[in-house]
């Protein structure tokens, strides 16, 4: 009866901190008891699910409004308040993180580098995955910059430690690349919500939107803009009182980018998967840069949507090459895991791409809100798919010793199942129909077309390279004579069958089967795409 | 009728008392009992204080218990030294354990 | 009620010429919880509820036992000390403790005795919120405090473990 | 009808004050301070009446449970299966002569007793013993528990070393380190309570243990059943023991107010095979009565204590009254105190020590903590699972440091 | 509405669930995999054979019937993507050819794959095939009709890499999924826009559906080009036809039956499908066919003269599949709808029939495949023979043959091809081609059956070449009959299959000049080849008359005019280089000169920092330091170490300091 109530009231933030605490039981577990803390570990990451479930439960598709919302004050001299809600752009996402994360849990506990053959043990390992989960949950559910900005900034952290201290031969480099570069966007970003926040008083996303579209008295600006020129004439200097809605939006913007990443800010990310633990991968690709792209959604679009418009060309181009170089980059690539790294680039550019087509003329509003639904498919489905790509790159390191293609070959012969598995995520991430890929691209390809024909008719040129270097990958890596030193090497344990199958089944019936998905999120991106026609 | 002055008397009182244990006693212990005295006749200005001058406001009574956890560990670590100089010694008596050369 | 803070005056003054006076240290120590219990009436009756109860946990219920810890420790088990407080070279500090008992109560305004006590209702939940939002830095510093002193007791008397605090 | 016994307790109460006013209103002019000095007077009488009847009963109850365990009858000759033996007891201790050794430190050997008798029934006063039956409400009931509690430290390490008989020395100092050591975790994990409830009032505390869920306007038979279980749930579904942080509470609370007491299996100051029962070796007669006197009243209060705490004082159905569920939950606590005495062995001093400052200590902070987890937690059921997750990690990982290697098998060489 | 169309889903569903069935099952398990495989085909094929027949009862003389089960697939908007099934004549047709050539060939392969390890994994891929080429057949949309047609994709990437360890299967199976992807990029495009202009995803809705008249209008001549043309792409792709045929000829890596069931028989053929599917939006803007054409009849004559001068028994039918898919093309490109499908129905069974019966050959001669190292096998595999002339007669145009009808119809529509946008000699050049591609094909065909089944064995494998058992003999008895038996079915002049097809539209006259010329052709041509490849010729060790006497053209043709190296030197280094470029780009200019330039210069600007703080601010503060700490020396006596002594000065200075400050205060 009323425990039902009870176990309803503020639900996100349960959600949230129930993998801190198991972090902190994690801590109290004694260092050698690897059985126990993998245990630990994977229940206190798979519990939120229970949580997700009964979120799934409850969502009310047909509304694009917040849902579970809760709101505490926190700090009244800044007005900063503790928002959480749930719409339709993040309970996708929600809903990713609960199964990426104790997927990587389970998978990640035998792969090389990582907890066995590491000097500094398993337990700071999983407490910081559990930590990263904390961090992601509490990025997709806030709704208060000030709120969001912590968990975003400190997500980054627990990767951070990830790489540095059980990366491959080369972390720190990549460890205080891929901080420093984050971070100084993230510090971009927050200059520019800081003068937002000087302008109008306001931390809370929804507020700052509500603003960005109600038009100020007498004038064709909105009341956003008015208000942050007003404050911008405050400080005297012409210049940047004439462009600093411009300003803003690409410091803020900034900030996005190079999470994403988009081109050209993406350069730390090779390095930062390669170098990555594969659990650290997995996180980071899966995960961190769909932090970015609800970054995009959940603040670029609705604060700025008359800058998108006005640089949507820009943008679209600037997403174009991120597909086309990172697929061409990956092609050349002789380390598998820098091969996938790029390819993550290159899909996550389709994301992009749809994004800044909202912003283009033309179309009706259902293509734009088709692009922005395929945009979160498509994060949903990448992050199934890179999560898929990089556990089995790992495994293969692990199991060869080696990520290096030229070294590889005609693995199929031994490992079969492997092979399988492996193949039906690397079609899922090619766009292979009947995978979850595929709807996702089909979605935001046929959402933008409209709206800018030349250039997605380029654009589909990503499709073709993707094919080129994935199957390339497959190539070197299964087919082909087989080298006798591969003769010993082990097929999927049950566990990492279950891992890879549990993934393929995901993308499998996410391909199939699009419509639950999408109908999560349709109602606010219709919302959205309302903005902008 | 009791005022503040009353208080204040015993307090002071109390003090001295305190005071002449610190400076009579050779034994630290007692020198120990003597501060902790004289801490005891603080309290009870605090007090005095609060309950006669600022009763809404909260500070005498809190700096009274301030003053309590403070007088608790002077008197743990200080009743370790002396446990600890009695070790090393075998005495405590103030005036032979002068020496700071050990 | 007058009486009863003459009679805890007289308590307290009393049991505290005994606590520092008497040679066996024993005695000196329960004259010193005595003390300690006088105190605690102070505090009852200036409605200082808890104050009182404080006192007596921490003075009755830990210092004076520390302290009794300690005699037995250092001492010999019946707690007899050689040498009175009466001796010749403690003159001077008597001499001191008069005179400044003499400048502290001379130094008392007179006026002060006009005033008269006003009744107030302090509940255990108005210092909560004092300790924790007024005076949350005093009180972490204490706290902070009170664990060096935790820490720094037991490694000093180390060899002795089971030392309280 | 369930609030049958509460009324006739009111109804006597009633009849008890009429009796005092009209008393009272014999005096022409009654002084203002002289009803608050009756009732006053009338409470502490009805204390020290009670309460060493109860005593009395209990050190019968206790050699008669005993008795059982240890498969003999227990007193049987005085009175009906020996009921009357208290009475034969107090008689006895009363008329014993008194002795006190020559060497004794005689004022200070005398006082120990009368000290511990007194820190012993002032704690009674601030336990609730029914709805509206306390002795004195203060608003910090229970640091004023264990304030005074604190004071019998005092007294058995007075007696211990004014006995001068190093038996009672020996057992006057592992008193009093045991109790010092005791006390950390028994005041800790009543903290959890203090903090949830925000109140040190026990009245408050109880009465925070009652649950107010209700259903509207009872109809027909079934909604009848409804309010039945609405208000057994009301009154028992509150109890902080059911709470994961209140159980490790009271599991602790209990634990550590056995060796408060100096019971077994903590009762190596009394250890009478070892020290010849400590710091009452040297006193016969009526002191030793007193001494037996403030052990049982502690042993009632502590009691009393743990079911206000966590299991929720005089709340219960009103199948009872109020007392009446009070004192079944005291004297069931009283009987599993006996229960251990009957069935465990005495802890080696290491041992003691050991649990109370490795095992003890941490996990009444690591309670704490769960307990403010729990109460800031909004979600119930998270709070919940979350403290009691906390609390089964803490125990089990704490309990592994607790064992003690295994002990060498003995050999009896001349057996 | 018709239980058979309710239910048209179980047809390609049931292959499916075959396939994912047999995908769990272990390698061990050869007869359940292949059972439930089988038996599912089956199913299907019974299913296909309702289909038609319940469209053959409901048909009526004068429209052509579209019959649908619609569902919805994905919500965006206020809107849906909605696809479905459809039951239609062309359908029907591809139905039956599919199943019925499918079952064939799973029954043929029990026995050619018999031996292999993997022999329930090629079943599970063959079964994925049959279901997604189904699928493809009856998608009632161009979405779906993609995505099966990406699947199908799939299953012939799997299959062309059967034997993966071989580096050239590997190869082979990449340059196959990655040219037809090529294509499928321009479908994709196509895909877009169509779904965009018409606003729908259906074909055919009630009336509603893209294709259905009263919607087809809407689409404005230059997006309707603009489409077909796009479209036209994937089918380039997929169809093998110049220039994306490069991969056809190497997909014969796979197993044989897969060549003859995918790319022969039914994948290849999706191409000609999927352009007999859009025919309304392709009959929009007549440029449109016309590029079909054009494109058809190049690759017609193109492959045909290649297929000439190849050694590899299979690379002879791949390039002459290309050819014949070619000769389709130009049917549908020159308005003939019915003679490109026409000859995509006989062409399915005779081309499998040549296939299958090539695998035999190829089995029996212990996976030789070169014929020039065959030869004598007619008196060995007798039964073989018999069905692999009729195949080739089939193909060739022999009269009374299926091809013969089929080809026949396509010169026809060809002859008949005036479009009016162009010059006269251009309408020309589909016939012309046609013919001289037709000549090609007789000519080829009887050197390959000289040289394989004539003369005597030039190798020890064909020494010991003998029958195949029945699994395998049985479907080429099957695809004889019915390479005969098609034919008929278009017998010129009274064409059941053009009733059924099309039944509002009529037919050409039939041309008794251009029949007979074809005839001729034809046979001229067998007589040519017969007579060049015969005596000599067919020793051991001989060189091919051809090569001996025009050695330059035979080294190009054979050579395959040098396209593959051509793409080579060209696309593929430029993708290469580019994609090295912009790795370099990456890791020296964005990373190295932008990122580590940064970096650098904070790093230089933090030791700038350093020396001013050492500089300045430590050296002061030591100084400071120092001069107090001699300053305290002086004070040193006042300390003796008793702490009570210093309670007492410090007492008694209070008193003082008080009776001080008592008397000065009061003067």
């Amino acid at each position: 009866m009323n425990l039902l109530a009870l176990f309803q009231s503020d639900i996100l933030s349960s959600l949230t901190f129930f993998p801190l605490v198991g972090a902190l039981i994690l801590l109290a577990l004694p260092k050698h008891a690897l059985a126990q803390i993998r245990m630990v570990a994977f229940a206190a990451s798979l519990a939120p699910m229970i949580f997700v479930l009964r979120i799934l439960h409850l969502f009310d598709p047909g509304t694009g409004n917040l849902q579970f919302p809760a709101r505490g004050t926190w700090i009244p001299a800044l007005n900063v308040d503790y928002v959480v809600g749930l719409d339709g752009l993040s309970v996708a996402m929600v809903l990713l993180v609960s199964i990426i994360i104790p997927l990587t849990i389970l998978g990640a506990a035998r792969i090389v580098g990582e907890p066995q053959e590491n000097k500094v043990g398993a337990k700071p390992f999983f407490a910081l995955i559990l930590l990263e989960q904390t961090g992601l949950y509490g990025a997709f559910t806030a709704l208060n910059f000030f709120h969001w900005f912590i968990f975003w900034e400190a997500s980054l952290v627990p990767l951070f430690f990830l790489i540095k201290l059980y990366g491959n031969e080369d972390r720190t480099t990549a460890a205080y690349q891929f901080f420093i570069y984050t971070f100084v966007g993230s510090v971009a970003m927050l200059i520019g919500m800081q003068f937002i926040y000087l302008a109008t008083g306001s931390w809370d996303f929804k507020e700052l939107a509500a603003l960005a579209q109600t038009p100020h008295a007498g004038g064709n600006e909105t009341e956003l803009v008015f208000k942050i020129k007003a404050f911008a004439a405050t400080l005297g200097i012409p210049f940047l009182t004439k462009h600093i809605v411009t300003l803003l939006f690409f410091l803020v913007l900034m900030g996005f980018a190079i999470k994403v990443p988009l081109w050209p800010f993406h350069t730390w990310l090779p390095i930062s998967y390669t170098q990555a633990p594969t659990a650290g991968s997995i996180i980071l690709t899966a995960l961190m840069s769909k932090m970015g792209v609800y970054g995009f959604l959940r603040i670029v679009l609705p604060i700025f949507s008359p800058s998108v418009m006005e640089y949507s060309q820009l943008l679209m181009s600037l997403a174009l090459l991120t597909i086309l170089f990172g697929a061409l980059a990956a092609f050349s690539q002789r380390d598998l895991k820098t091969l996938v790294a790029y390819s993550s680039v290159s899909h996550l550019g389709y994301c992009l791409l749809g994004l800044f087509a909202v912003g283009a003329t033309g179309g009706s509003l259902n293509d734009r809100a088709l692009a922005l639904n395929g945009v979160i498919l498509q994060m949903f489905a990448h992050g199934l798919s890179a999560a898929g790509l990089f556990y089995f790159v790992g495994l293969i390191e692990q199991r060869t010793g080696t990520r290096d293609l030229a070294d590889l070959g005609g693995l199929r012969k031994t490992i079969p199942v492997f092979c399988g598995i492996m193949g039906i995520i690397l079609f899922a991430s090619l766009g292979l129909p009947g995978l979850a890929g595929f709807p996702a691209e089909f979605m935001i390809f046929r959402g933008s077309f409209p709206l800018s024909m030349i250039l997605i008719s380029v654009a589909v040129l990503g499709l073709l390279l993707t094919a080129l270097y994935l199957l390339r990958m497959m190539d070197k890596v299964f087919f082909g004579p087989q080298d006798d030193k591969w003769n010993q090497i082990a097929d999927l344990s049950g566990r990492e069958r279950f891992v890879g199958g549990m993934l393929a089944i995901s993308l499998f019936v996410v391909g199939m089967v699009p419509a639950p998905l999408v109908a999560l999120s349709n109602s606010t991106a219709t919302q959205l795409a309302k903005l902008f026609s | 009728m009791v005022t503040l002055t009353h208080y204040l008397v015993l307090a002071a009182v109390v003090f001295c008392i305190g005071l002449a244990g610190v400076l009579t006693r050779r034994n630290a212990i007692m020198v120990l009992v003597g501060l902790e005295m004289m801490l005891n006749a603080g309290n009870i200005n605090l007090v005095a204080f609060w309950r006669y001058l600022g009763s809404q406001a909260m500070s005498g009574q809190m700096f009274a218990i301030f003053a309590i956890a403070v007088a608790g560990a002077e008197a743990a670590v200080g009743l370790a030294l002396l446990i600890a100089v009695y070790r090393h010694f075998r005495n405590v008596s103030v005036e032979e354990i002068s020496s700071l050369k050990g | 009620m007058d009486y009863v803070f003459y009679i805890l005056a007289i308590w307290i003054v009393g049991s505290g010429l005994l606590a520092i006076l008497q040679r066996n240290l024993v005695h000196c120590a329960v004259a010193l919880i005595a003390f300690f219990a006088g105190i605690a009436g102070i505090f009852f009756s200036l409605h200082a509820e808890f104050l009182g109860a404080i006192q007596v946990v921490v003075y009755v219920g830990a210092i004076a036992v520390l302290i009794l810890f300690a005699i037995m420790l250092t001492r010999h088990v019946t707690g007899e000390e050689e040498v009175s407080p009466f001796s010749r070279h403690a003159i001077w500090g008597w001499i001191a403790s008069a005179a400044v008992l003499c400048v502290l109560l001379y130094s008392l305004d007179k006026q002060m005795f006009a005033i008269s006590a006003e009744p107030s209702q302090i509940t255990m939940l108005d210092i909560g919120n004092a300790m924790m939002q007024r005076y949350a830095v005093p009180f972490e510093v204490i706290s902070l405090l009170l664990t060096a002193a935790l820490v720094g007791a037991v490694v000093i008397a180390l060899e002795e473990p089971r030392e309280r605090k | 009808m369930y609030e049958f016994f509460d009324q006739i307790i009111f109804k006597i109460g009633n009849v008890i004050i009429a009796v005092l006013t009209w008393l009272i209103s014999l005096f022409a002019t009654p002084p203002a301070w002289l009803p608050a000095v009756v009732w006053f007077v009338f409470k502490v009488v009805l204390i020290i009446a009670t309460f060493p009847a109860i005593f009395a009963m209990t050190t019968w109850a206790e050699r008669k449970i005993l008795g059982r365990i240890q498969n003999r009858l227990g007193p049987n000759r005085v009175g009906p299966v020996g009921l009357f033996q208290p009475i034969a007891d107090g008689i006895k201790t009363l008329t014993k002569e008194d002795i006190v050794p020559a060497i004794a430190d005689k004022p200070i050997h005398t006082m120990a007793p009368v000290i511990a008798v007194v820190a012993s029934f002032l704690v009674i006063a601030v336990l609730p013993i029914g709805r509206n039956m306390i002795g004195a409400d203060l608003n910090i009931g229970v640091l004023f528990f264990f304030a005074a509690g604190s004071i019998s430290e005092v007294s058995i390490f007075m007696a211990g070393w004014a006995s001068r008989n190093k038996y009672s020395l020996l057992g006057g100092m592992r008193a009093i380190a045991q109790m010092v050591s005791y006390e950390i975790p028994f005041i800790l994990s009543a903290v959890t309570v203090v903090m949830v409830v925000g109140s040190l009032s026990t009245s408050q505390i109880v009465s925070a243990q009652q649950l107010h869920l209700l259903v509207e306007d009872p109809e027909g038979l079934g909604d009848l059943l409804k309010r039945v279980v609405f208000h057994f749930y009301n009154n028992i579904g509150g109890w902080f023991v059911f709470q994961p942080w209140g159980f490790f509470g009271f599991v602790i609370f209990f634990t550590s107010s056995l060796a408060e007491l100096n019971r077994s299996p903590f009762d190596l100051p009394e250890a009478e095979s070892e020290i010849i029962a400590g710091h009452h070796t040297e006193y016969s007669g009526f002191k030793f009565a007193l001494f037996a006197l403030s052990e049982y009243i502690s042993m009632i209060a502590v009691c009393g204590l743990a079911s206000t705490l966590f299991l929720g004082g005089w709340n219960g159905p009103h199948l009872l009254p109020s007392w009446g569920w009070f004192f079944l939950k005291v004297f069931s606590l009283m009987f599993v105190m006996i229960w251990i005495r009957g069935t465990f062995p005495r802890l080696r001093a290491d041992q003691l020590m050991g649990f109370a400052w490795k095992f003890l200590l941490p996990l009444s902070l690591i309670n704490i903590f769960s307990a403010g987890l729990w109460y800031h937690i909004p979600s119930r059921a998270f709070g919940w699972l979350a403290s009691a997750l906390i609390m089964g990690g803490a125990y089990h990982f704490l309990s592994r440091g607790v064992v003690t290697r295994d002990i060498e098998k003995r050999i009896y060489r001349f057996a | 509405m018709p239980w058979i169309v309710e239910n048209l889903w179980l047809i390609a569903f049931l292959p499916f669930l075959a396939a994912g069935i047999s995908a769990l099952m272990p390698r061990a398990q050869k007869k359940a995999s292949s059972g439930i495989v089988i038996f599912a085909m089956a199913l299907s094929l019974l299913l296909s054979l309702k289909a038609g027949g319940y469209l053959l009862k409901a048909g009526s003389s004068h429209e052509t019937l579209h019959l649908v089960r619609n569902f919805d697939w994905l919500p965006y908007g206020d809107t849906v993507i909605r696809l479905g099934f459809l039951l239609d004549p062309l359908s029907a047709m591809m139905l039956f050819v599919v199943s019925f050539v499918s079952l064939l060939v799973f029954i043929f392969s029990l026995g050619y794959m018999d031996h292999d390890e993997n022999f329930t994994r090629f079943f599970t891929f063959l079964s994925l095939f049959a279901g997604s080429m189904l699928a493809l057949v009856i998608a009632n949309s161009l979405l779906l009709l993609f995505m099966a047609w990406e699947l199908v994709g799939l299953s012939s990437y799997l299959l062309i890499g059967f034997w993966y360890q071989k580096p050239s299967a590997a190869a082979a199976m990449k340059k196959a999924f990655i040219t037809t992807r090529i294509g499928d990029l321009g479908f994709f495009i196509g895909l877009l826009w169509f779904h965009y202009a018409s606003g729908t995803s259906l074909f055919y809705d009630q009336g509603q559906g893209a294709l259905d008249p009263t919607k087809l209008s809407i689409l404005g001549g230059s997006a309707a080009l603009w489409i077909s043309l796009l479209v036209f792409c994937g089918a380039v792709g997929k169809s093998g036809q110049f220039p994306l045929h490069v991969w056809l000829p190497d997909a014969m890596e796979g197993p044989t039956p897969v060549s003859a069931l995918i790319h022969a028989a039914t994948m290849v053929a999706a191409g000609v499908f999927l352009v007999g599917r859009m025919y309304p939006v392709f009959e929009i803007n007549p440029t449109a066919l016309e590029v079909v054409a054009f494109v058809g009849a190049f690759t017609a004559l193109f492959a045909a003269t290649i297929a000439v001068a190849q050694w590899d028994i299979k690379r002879i039918l791949a390039y002459s599949t290309v050819s014949q898919l070619g000769y389709m093309m130009m049917g549908l490109g020159v308005g003939g709808y019915v003679s490109g499908l026409f000859h995509l129905f006989t062409h399915a069974f005779f081309k499998a029939l040549l296939f299958l019966g090539s695998g035999s050959i190829i089995h029996a001669c212990h996976h030789e495949q070169d014929i020039r190292k065959m030869g004598g096998l007619k008196d060995r595999m007798s039964r073989t023979f018999v069905c692999y002339m009729i195949g080739m007669f089939a193909l060739s145009g022999v009269p009374l043959f299926a091809g013969f009808f089929s080809k026949d119809e396509i010169l026809l529509d060809a002859l008949h091809f005036h479009p009016a946008n162009l010059p006269h000699f251009a309408s020309r050049i589909p016939i012309v081609f046609g013919l001289i591609g037709a000549f090609l094909t007789a000519f080829y065909m009887m050197r390959q059956v000289k040289y394989v089944f004539f003369g005597s064995p030039r190798d020890h494998g064909a020494q010991h070449a003998h029958e195949s058992g029945s699994p395998m003999t049985l479907p080429l008895i099957f695809l004889a009959l019915m390479a005969v038996a098609t034919g008929f079915l278009g017998w010129p002049g009274h064409s059941w299959f053009h009733h059924f097809m099309e039944p509002a539209a009529e037919a050409h006259p039939t041309n008794l000049y251009l029949m007979l010329g074809s005839i001729a052709i034809v046979l001229i041509a067998l007589g040519v080849s017969a007579f060049v490849y015969s005596g000599e010729a067919l020793r051991a060790g001989a060189v091919d008359p051809l090569e001996a006497r025009f050695a330059s053209l035979f080294r190009v043709l054979n050579n395959k005019y040098y396209i593959d190296e051509f793409y080579e030197k060209t696309f593929v280094l430029f993708t290469r280089t580019f994609s090295r470029i912009i790795v370099r780009f990456d890791r020296y200019i964005l990373n190295g000169f932008f990122v580590w330039g940064s970096a650098l210069i904070v790093y230089g600007l933090s030791l700038v920092n350093q020396l001013i703080d050492e500089a300045a601010i430590n050296r002061g503060f030591d100084k400071g330091c120092r001069s107090v700490r001699t300053g305290s020396q002086w004070n040193r006596w006042i300390q003796n170490g008793l702490s009570q002594h210093y309670l007492k000065i410090t007492s008694l200075a209070i008193v003082i300091l008080f009776l001080l400050a008592l008397f000065i205060g009061r003067t």
